[in-house]
């Protein structure tokens, strides 16, 4: 895929993606299961049976797979900071033009 | 042109096994053999509103494919959408007294019935193919 | 006594789909054969005088898959008296989160789904065939 | 008077959001002319309880995310009046919940916070009349094989979750774009957002289900839910056949639409948008 952009601002400039909370996680997996971007990864030798293998795969805003969560073990980045951030960001890149 | 994208039709008749064969090798070509150029199309949404598939021969080329001589789906879509490409009978393909053999559940498929819907399945790929390159001028 | 016509949309691009064939094969070959038998829908759809003759005037039940109702649409208009309409989405309403299948072929779940809702119509159908008495 | 409610709890006995739910239940049935009906029960004989959910609004208090308490009521197709999630009104009021069974002060102040919201509150946001919005759009098509993707070519703003806001003075009305329908397919569940609740700009506004997968809308505006619609409960296919008409998803009482505006797309933008993603995404 070529690059990509949430509100004009490269992905990967935004930090927004599940934290996982390993003391809580059960590994049952449905966030893997329900998760169509490809965003975690199933690491069945690890320690860490699972991790978010492409955080920037995940779609800003999105906390969908957090809800399949039965132990609440997913987490997000603050929403409006991220806004903020995103504001930001912006306002560089308008500079620069 | 970007994309070749070709409509394939089933009758998909609920009287005889040649429904069951002709929707299995039109879900074959979605799925397997023709995986990114085929469009499957509902031959009731015709009538039931659906602009979508009543535009879509008018734009695109399409096969059809039908259970016997009846040739419901080669009609109706000449009727209301646009002119078929080209069409495959499962009767002809696979002779009448299979194609009006009793109807079976997609529970209770033999190996005879893959080995038909192989057979039709690769008619339509033949049809299908000559005409991709008319429209990838 | 005629039989109730059972006539499926057996869409082809949705799960849906199948499960309302499945569904209408189960209650004319299995449950119900001497009662009730099913139609081409896509006949119906050419407008062909014999299929007409089919429905015109009798007891149809019609199984959609989604709301988009080509069996129910296309039966009417056709005739069809339909004294029952089902969609096989419905039925999903109950089963929240499982996996059907695809437009191929069912799972093990998607199939005893469908045993359910045809338990359903065969129900209506002995209402739909005193009435008709 | 206050409203009563039959109320279905997760009761979820080993972790404290269960307790607390347990605990919300009681209150209730003890300010208010409510009544439990036991989940557990309810799921073995529910002939048992079948009058009450009758005769009074449902209300469901799931614990934690997995929301078994709302489970059961779709599995028996209730009609729910009112949903709270005690994991998420924690979230809200900022209060932590302990991994302590027996429930702490912070803990029982949540569940009288939530007792007064839900007797009194209900009053008050009932009475708001919806604005008026237009009902017919003109369109602009974009086509990829049989499927026909519309965006309305004026009024609407969207963000980039294909979500879009309709806005008449202070009230909007949110949605999701038809790009959203189409991806989903046939929509089947939809869990509105709550009445009354504050919303932030790119805060969840409730959910729609299809088979293939959840989305989450992602609220374009902040402000106030004052109104969801309500004939998607019924019917969540509405969504389907009328995305930016029948198929709204819930109005919104404005705070600060001028700001929120810098981060939402105008026809043009979105319509290029969307071009993207079909053409990359779109199968």
């Amino acid at each position: 895929m070529s690059e990509s952009t949430f509100m004009g601002v490269p992905r990967e400039k935004i930090d927004w993606s599940p934290r996982i909370d390993y003391d809580k996680c059960n590994y049952c997996m449905e966030c893997v299961k329900f998760c169509p971007h490809n965003v975690y990864e199933v690491r069945e030798n690890n320690d860490k049976k699972l991790i978010v293998k492409n955080p920037n795969n995940c779609v800003v805003f999105c906390r969908a797979c957090g809800k399949t969560c039965g132990v609440d073990a997913l987490t997000f980045p603050n929403k409006g900071k991220t806004i903020k951030r995103i504001k930001e960001i912006r306002k560089e890149m308008e500079g620069n033009e | 042109m970007a994309e070749t994208k070709i409509g394939v039709l089933s009758c998909s008749g609920e009287e005889c096994l040649g429904g069951t064969i002709s929707r299995l090798a039109t879900r074959k070509m979605l799925e397997k053999l023709r995986k990114d150029k085929t469009v499957t199309l509902c031959l009731p949404l015709y009538l039931a509103g659906g602009e979508e598939e009543r535009s879509f021969a008018k734009a695109y080329p399409v096969i059809t494919v039908d259970g016997c001589s009846k040739c419901c789906a080669k009609r109706a879509t000449e009727k209301y959408s646009g002119k078929v490409s080209d069409t495959v009978i499962v009767s002809d393909v696979l002779g009448e007294d299979a194609a009006l053999s009793k109807i079976v559940s997609s529970k209770d498929l033999k190996k005879e019935h893959y080995q038909m819907v192989d057979k039709v399945a690769d008619e339509i790929c033949q049809k299908f193919d000559k005409i991709t390159p008319e429209i990838e001028k | 006594m005629s039989k109730v016509k059972i006539i499926s949309c057996s869409g082809i691009g949705k799960v849906f789909g199948l499960m309302s064939r499945e569904t209408a094969l189960k209650i004319t070959n299995e449950l119900k054969p001497n009662e009730t038998e099913t139609v081409c829908l896509g006949h119906i759809v050419t407008g062909d005088a014999d299929a007409k003759q089919k429905i015109e005037g009798y007891s149809c039940i019609t199984i959609d898959g989604c709301p988009k109702h080509c069996a129910y649409k296309n039966t009417t208009l056709a005739g069809g008296i339909v004294k029952a309409q089902y969609k096989t989405v419905d039925q999903m309403k109950n089963h929240k989160g499982v996996d059907a299948g695809t437009a191929t072929a069912l799972t093990d779940d998607g199939w005893k789904i469908i045993d359910e809702l045809s338990e359903k119509i065969c129900t209506k159908v002995d209402e739909i065939l005193k009435e008709d008495e | 008077m206050s409203k009563s409610y039959a109320i279905l709890p997760c009761n979820g006995l080993d972790k404290c959001a269960g307790c607390i739910a347990k605990e919300l239940a009681i209150k209730l049935t003890e300010t208010t002319d409510s009544q439990i009906i036991c989940p557990v029960l309810y799921r073995t004989v529910d002939a048992r309880y079948n009058k009450i959910v009758e005769e009074k609004p449902l209300l469901v208090i799931d614990g934690c995310g997995t929301r078994c308490a709302s489970k059961i009521a779709s599995e028996k197709s209730l009609k729910v009046d009112q949903k709270i999630n005690i994991s998420d009104e924690a979230k809200s009021n900022s209060i932590t919940i302990e991994n302590n069974l027996r429930l702490s002060k912070d803990e029982l102040k949540l569940v009288d916070i939530i007792t007064d919201k839900l007797t009194k509150e209900k009053e008050k946001v009932e009475k708001v009349s919806s604005t008026v919005f237009p009902q017919i759009f003109e369109y602009e098509i974009y086509k990829k094989d049989k499927f026909t993707f519309k965006v309305p070519k004026e009024g609407f703003l969207f963000n980039e979750n294909d979500c879009w806001v309709y806005v008449v003075g202070n009230k909007a009305r949110i949605g999701v774009a038809d790009y959203v329908q189409h991806s989903l397919s046939d929509i089947i569940f939809f869990e509105p957002p709550e009445t009354g609740s504050k919303i932030d700009q790119f805060g969840e506004a409730g959910t729609i289900e299809s088979g293939k997968a959840v989305f989450e809308v992602v609220c374009p505006v902040s402000g106030t839910i004052t109104t969801i619609n309500e004939n998607l409960i019924e019917s969540p296919e509405l969504i389907n056949e009328s995305p930016y008409e029948k198929g709204w998803i819930a109005e919104i009482e404005l705070s600060d639409f001028e700001s929120d505006k810098d981060l939402l797309y105008d026809f043009d933008k979105y319509f290029e948008i969307l071009k993207r993603k079909v053409d990359e995404f779109h199968v």
